[in-house]
Order: C-alpha cells, then structure tokens, then sequence
C-alpha cells in the first residue's frame, strides 16, 4: 500500500535517475543538457507534489474554500524553473561557441582535439 | 538609520551596480562601477563585522517579514567573517583587474565580463548573509551561473570546455542541495535555518533527515571541489582569465566551505551530522587522499595556473580535515584556514596574472630567469609560495600550526603526517618555480620588464598580508576562535 | 459523470497522438501528433476546470497554453523546413543554399 | 516564411492578443494565476513569434539589443529601487507598508511594481536569449 501511495515519488526518482543516466552516459553535449533539464524536472516535479494536500484547493483566496494547497512550494519552484531555464540557456550557448571552435559537439572529438594540440 | 540597514546593503549593493554595469558597458565606466561596489561592500562587510564583534547577532526581515515567514538575514561572527573574506578580496583584485581584463577580453566583451563579476560578487554575499536554506540555493545558483560565464571568457578555446564541464558538475551539486532542501522542508515545513535547527533534532532519526543530509553533503562537496568531486576545478581555474582565477580560488571554494559549515554545525547540529552519520570519517579520508594526490598531482603540471589549481583541491582536503575533527579547534584552524589560504591563493594567482600579462604565457618552461627580469613579481610569488607551504612568519604557517595542534590534541597522529606529508609535497611543488625563476640559466634578454604599477600594488598588498598575518596573530586567530565557538556553542 | 468520461475519451486520444508521434515516419507526422497532443491537453485543462469547481482560473491557463503552443509549432516547422530561425527566407532561398 | 500569406495574417492576428494576454496575466496576478515572471515569459513569446514569421532582422528593427539592454537594467533598478525607496521610507528593504500611508495600498502598490519590474526584465531577457540563438547566422 504504501509503495503504491507514494508513486510520486517513484516517478520522481524514475525521471531523477533517467537525467543523471543521459548526462553520464552521454557523449553528445547538447543530450547532456537534456539529461540536466530532465534531471531537474523530476525535482520540480518533488516539491510540487510535497506542497499538495488532500483535497486541497488552488492556493487562490475564493469565498466558500477553507483547505488549500501549500503555495510555498509551487514559489520556490517557480525561482528553480527560472535558474534552470538560465542554466539551459547558458549551457547551450557554451555549445554553440564549442561548436565553433572544435567543428563538433562530441566529447570524444573535443578530447582527441585537445590532446593533440 | 543606515545601520539597521547594512545586512541589506551587502547584496543590494553590488545587485544595482551590476544593473548600471550592463547600460554603461564601457569598459573604463564598468571597471569604476565594479570597484565602487567592491569597496560600498568591504566597508558594510567591516561595519557589520565590527558590529557583531561588539554587540552580538544581527537580525534582518526581509520586506518586513518575520523569520519563520518572510527570507530572514542573520550575520553572526562567521557569516560576517566570511563577507569581510569576499569583498576585501574582490576589492583588491579588482584593482589588478582593470589592466588584466584590458589585455585579456575583447573590448566589446568588458561591460559584459564586469556584470558578470558583479553578480559574482552579489551571490557569494548573498550564499554568506542569507538565513534561509532556499534563498541559498538562489544566490547559490547566481554566483555559479555567472562564473560559468567568466570562465568561459578566458581567451583559450579550452575555457569554453572547461567552463561547460563546471556548468554540468555545478548545476548537478546545486540540484543535489535543491534536494536536501526539499526533503528537509518535507520534514519540518520550515526553511529558515533557525527553524530547521530548532525542529530537526525531534525527527533527526528519520530516513528523511538522513537522505537530506546526505544529499546536501554530496552537492556541497561537489562546489568545494572535494577530492573525488573535484574534477571541474583545476580546468576552470587554468583556462579563465587571470583576474577570474585570482577572485574564483580566493573565495568562491571558500563561500562553499562555510556553507558546509552552517548546515552541519548550525542546521543539523554536531551530534547528529559528525556523531550519528559518518562525514567524520568521510571528510578524514577524503581530506587526506586530497591533500596527498592532489600535492602530488600539482608537482608534475608545466601550467603553472593549473599547478594552483590542484594546490587548491589539495587545500580543501586541509579544510575538510579540520572540520573532520569535530572539536572546537580543529574548527578554529578551517575558519583560520579558509582566511589565510584566500590571501596566499590570491597573492599567487595575482603573481601569475602579472607575468601572464608581461610574457604572455604561464608554462613552466617560459619562467627562466624570471627572478631577474620581474623581481617583484616574483617577490609576490615567493612570499604567497612560502606561505602555502607553511613557513614560520607567514599566515600559512599559522593555520597549519593550528590545525596539526588540533590534530594533536585529538590524538590522531596519522592527520598529522599527512599535513607535514602535503606541505613537503608543496615545497617541491613550489620550488620547481624558484629554481626556474633564479637558478636556470637566464635566456638572452635580461632587461627588467615590470608589471605596471595597478597590478603590482594589489599583489603586494596580498603579499604584506600573508607576512602580517603570519606575525600578527591576534586578529584572525582571535575572530576564528569566537566564531568557532560560536558554531560550536548554540544555533546560528 | 459526463465530465469524468470526457476527460477519459480525451486521455485515450492523447495517447493515440503521442503513439503516432512516437512511431510517426515523417517530421510531418510527429509536428502534426503533438499538435494535435497540444489541443488536446487545452481541452483537458478546460475540462478539468469544470471537474475541479472554477473554470475560471483554468480557463487562463488553458488560453495561455493555445496561443504559447502555436509558436512552437511554427519554430519547430521553421527549423525542420529551413534550418534555421532566424531568416524570413522563402522557399527558393532555402533550396539554394 | 514571410511569403506564407496564411501564417503572416494569422500572426499578425494572433500578436496583439498574445500581448494583451500578456499585460491581463501581469496585472491580474493578484487575484488569479499570473505574476512577474508568467508575464514576461507570455510577453516575450508575442515578439519571438513575429521574429520567426518576419526574420530576426525586423525583430531586431523594432526592439534593438542596446533597448533590450537597458529594458533588463530598467527592470533590476525598479525592483532594487522600491526596496531602496522603503528603506529611505525608514523601513526594512522591500517592507511595502511603507510606500503609502495606508498599509494595504503600500503592499498593493508595492507588488505591482515589483512584479512589473521583474515582468520587463524576464521578457528582455527572452528575447535576448531568442536573439542570441535564433539571430546567430545572420551576415
């Protein structure tokens, strides 16, 4: 039962492991990125669900509504997508100058490149 | 009315600056902006050290907010220490930036290159002066974004590798404590770290406390550079603009350690995070392969920026020790540590940012005769070179003396050997430059080439420190003390 | 009652869109897929604002949804059409280089 | 893409109302979904949306990088500023209750402008990033 209960976290630590899998794994820098990207989204994905309670509704002040959702969360998360998209921004344009100046956006390529200078 | 405002100020200061840096990107102007803000910091830094020196805790509710709800400010002994560390080093290499920059970045590129440093200079403040474990996580990310940035300005193609290596090892360390944040909020519904202190100890034997710690150690180690995370340092520091590498080694491994600090002595608490789990054990091991392999890894570069480099990861592995410790002196001698080590890799790093300007290189082979052609540049690098090895009458002496003291007093002999171990592998390290500077045979030209005198100043004025603080202890033995009984005394 | 099987019908639909833009053989076949998964997921958010009590406050999201969803179909058909984002290049143009 | 007669009437339709949409979810923010930061993002899309369909160059035309520049200082400066502005009011940085007499419009008043200011740079911003991308090959 409580394995079952707790499938949002299941899926945050299936997505969490994925990410970090590509940007190991991953000798291609944009897919890094990606990896990144999904990596961060599985913990968006962990302070959301933490700030949802049962039966809570919409954090907006309504007549008639007593229960909320805890709104915190969703903030913090809001500041972390901002840094994330910054970060993915910056990371991209890293590999665009990389890509001009090695030709590749291979690690192996950039490596072999390096060594032989 | 000003006073009650400095904790403010501190981050404000350099946020607007950067602001006013963007719009007048000329580089003349930006320079003059960056070192205004640079010195507005220092002063308030000194003002509120001097502050809490005498008068305890200074608490700041942001937007009028009190603790528990809005983002809290809260400078006590370390936190204000670790400030005066930042922004007297920024102020004083920014002096040496001005020239460097000028011969290192395109012009069009300076305004952006000051922005940057500025921000820099805001996050680092802001990790150091918050009280709130998520708006650290904030300025965490701004001062790593946007020393991505400096980085990959260095004028090798390699600091754009370099500069996208930290970016994915430094998003992944602040993704790890975005976690251990998360997880902690989970668990006691509080991020201010008063908070957090007061409310963990009920449910520190949870999976999820210890998932969190976890998870904030591993991201942490991953920004101080710690040894088997260390792997982003010693490009990042080799390949960025000289300036760069001078600012970044002073401070930003340093702001890391404090926060390390703060969330295992202040937040978790000492029994729980070096008695209940093993980062004890973990920092003794990690700390001593790092100061042994990294020593030893620093031997055989030609690069000399890269030598310093792994000299840095290996002076985190002295950090970590003394933090391993787990007892008030061993905690003294980090915090004297983290002091002294800003001077010395600041004086270094200012030393080689000088000859890279004048020979145009920083490779072992390129230093013949040195010694002669820029005497007192050299003179820089042998004071911050003895220094970091740990000679009497130099600071490096005396954070190392403490430390081995506090080893000592712990009984545990074989920290002790490996600190005098990593101080011999130093030496070698560090003569290989003298005897190429003096002892080579000179090449052909002899003719005495200085460094001008903005550069030069700043590197002396690092180098006079090293020597004062080696001699006059009473200052910065004195503040590491109090605040490591601070740390160790009740929370933050 | 009619709003859960609503929601399901359009559940089952998006997953036949993302089916096809799994398996899809052509670009045109994927762009077309996750469009259509782009208007469904607007129904979804309008329907889900009746099921949670105030259309109101989906009703925005769902409308910001429309109009953010077609500019990246037109950026994803520009860049598999042209290579790039940024000309406004016509068609010959592209050929020729 | 400009010679495409369908989508050039059906972006020049649809701008307008992504902006106006826009300007709804920054004011709006109090009392629905929106803020600052949505806003910005919605505002952003309208201009990156005419500078896929008309080219980057007429993108460029209309807003200049050194605009956009000064947009992103202009929307730090006003957030720093009412900070700065409560704390010369006597108060704590950014306490709103000290921009009025009346504590409930100070914090009204406040966030508008706060949330303003975070909406004009977030939207520079993103228009910036899509320049530096999308504008790269240009001669």
């Amino acid at each position: 039962m409580t394995i079952a209960g707790l499938y949002n976290y299941w899926i945050v630590i299936l997505l969490m492991m994925t990410g970090f899998y590509v940007v190991i794994s991953s000798g291609n820098l944009v897919k890094k990125i990606i990896g990144l990207n999904l990596f961060q989204a599985s913990v968006f994905i962990l302070y959301i669900s933490i700030g949802k309670i049962a039966n809570g509704h919409v954090p907006i002040l309504q007549d008639g509504v007593s229960h909320y959702s805890n709104p915190l969360p969703h903030v913090l998360i809001l500041t972390a997508i901002v840094v994330g998209v910054s970060t993915t921004a910056l990371g991209l344009a890293l590999v665009v100058r990389i890509r001009e100046s090695y030709g590749s956006v291979e690690e192996e390529e950039i490596h072999r490149q390096d060594e032989s200078l | 009315m000003i006073n009650g405002q400095l904790p403010a100020l501190q981050v404000v200061v350099p946020l607007i600056a950067a602001a006013l840096c963007l719009v007048l990107s000329r580089p003349g102007a930006a320079w003059l902006i960056t070192f205004a803000a640079s010195v507005v910091s220092m002063l308030v830094s000194l003002l509120m050290l001097e502050e809490v020196l005498q008068s305890g805790v200074i608490d700041y509710a942001f937007g009028g907010w009190a603790a528990p709800f809005g983002i809290a400010y809260r400078v006590d002994i370390v936190n204000a220490y670790v400030l005066m560390i930042v922004s007297t080093i920024s102020t004083v290499v920014s002096v040496f930036a001005r020239v460097s920059v000028a011969s290192e970045i395109e012009t069009h590129n300076q305004g952006f290159f000051y922005t940057a440093w500025l921000l820099c200079l805001t996050g680092l403040l802001g990790i150091a002066i918050t009280g709130d474990a998520f708006n650290l996580f904030v300025f965490l990310e701004i001062s790593s974004l946007s020393s991505y940035v400096l980085i990959a300005m260095g004028s090798d193609r390699r600091a754009l590798t370099a500069a996208y290596q930290y970016l994915i090892m430094g998003t992944i360390g602040a993704t790890f404590i975005l976690i251990g944040v998360g997880l902690l909020y989970a668990l006691t519904g509080t991020l201010n770290m008063l908070d957090l202190a007061a409310r963990l100890p009920e449910v520190a034997d949870s999976r999820t406390a210890r998932t969190g710690f976890a998870f904030l150690t591993v991201g942490l180690g991953l920004k101080i550079a710690l040894f088997p995370l260390h792997l982003w340092l010693p490009n990042a520091y080799a390949y960025a603009p000289s300036a760069v590498s001078a600012f970044l080694a002073a401070t930003a491994t340093k702001v890391a350690v404090y926060v390390l600090l703060r969330f295992v002595f202040s937040v978790f608490g000492v029994e729980f995070a070096l008695g209940a789990m093993p980062l004890a054990l973990g920092l003794a091991v990690l700390g001593s392969i790092a100061v042994l392999s990294a020593s030893t890894v620093a031997i055989f570069q030609q690069n000399l920026k890269r030598m310093l480099a792994y000299s840095s990861v290996a002076q985190v592995g002295y950090l970590a020790l003394g933090v391993s410790l787990a007892t008030p002196a061993g905690l003294t001698a980090t915090l004297l540590h983290l002091f002294n080590h800003a001077l010395m890799k600041g004086a270094l790093f200012v030393a080689l940012g000088c000859i890279a300007w004048r020979i145009g290189s920083s490779r072992l082979e390129d230093f013949a005769g040195l010694g002669y052609r820029m005497p007192w540049t050299m003179g820089v690098f042998v004071v911050g070179g003895l220094s970091l090895i740990g000679i009497p009458l130099t600071a490096g002496f005396i954070s190392k003396w403490y430390l081995v003291l506090a080893a000592l007093d712990k009984g545990w002999w074989p920290v002790t050997v490996v600190i005098i171990a990593g101080s011999l592998l130093a030496v070698i390290y560090i003569w290989r430059v003298v005897e190429s500077a003096y002892l080579a045979d000179p090449p052909a030209q002899t003719a005495k080439a200085e460094a001008p005198a903005s550069m030069l100043i700043p590197a002396w004025l690092l180098a006079i420190a090293n020597l004062y603080f080696g001699s006059h202890t009473d200052l910065s033995v004195g503040i590491a003390a109090r605040a490591a009984a601070g740390l160790f005394g009740a929370a933050p | 009652m009619t709003l859960t099987v609503t929601l399901i019908a359009l559940l089952v639909t998006m997953a036949f869109a993302l089916i096809r833009a799994i398996k899809g053989p052509t670009v045109y076949d994927r762009i077309l897929a996750s469009n259509a998964l782009g208007t469904k997921t607007v129904l979804m958010i309008a329907v889900l604002g009746f099921v949670v009590g105030d259309p109101e406050l989906y009703i925005d999201i769902a409308l910001m949804y429309v109009l953010i969803g077609f500019i990246g179909t037109v950026a994803v058909l520009k860049v598999s059409e042209f290579g790039n984002l940024g000309q406004p290049q016509s068609h010959t143009d592209a050929e020729d280089t | 893409m400009i010679d495409n007669p369908v989508l050039r009437i059906i972006a020049k339709i649809i701008i307008p109302m992504i902006l106006l949409f826009a300007l709804y979810v920054q004011f709006h923010g109090d009392f629905g979904p929106g803020g600052g930061f949505q806003a910005g993002v919605i505002f952003a899309a309208g201009f990156i949306l005419y500078g896929l369909v008309f080219g980057t160059e007429s993108l460029r035309s209309a807003v200049p990088p050194a605009v956009l520049r000064l947009l992103i200082a202009v929307g730090l400066a006003l957030f720093a500023g009412v900070g700065v502005i409560t704390m010369l009011a006597g108060s704590d940085y950014l306490a709103y209750n000290a921009l009025s007499e009346d504590p409930i419009a100070g914090q009204h008043l406040g966030i508008l402008v706060v949330e303003f200011g975070v909406g004009v740079t977030v939207s520079a911003v993103m228009i910036t990033i899509f320049l530096a991308f999308a504008g790269r090959n240009d001669p």
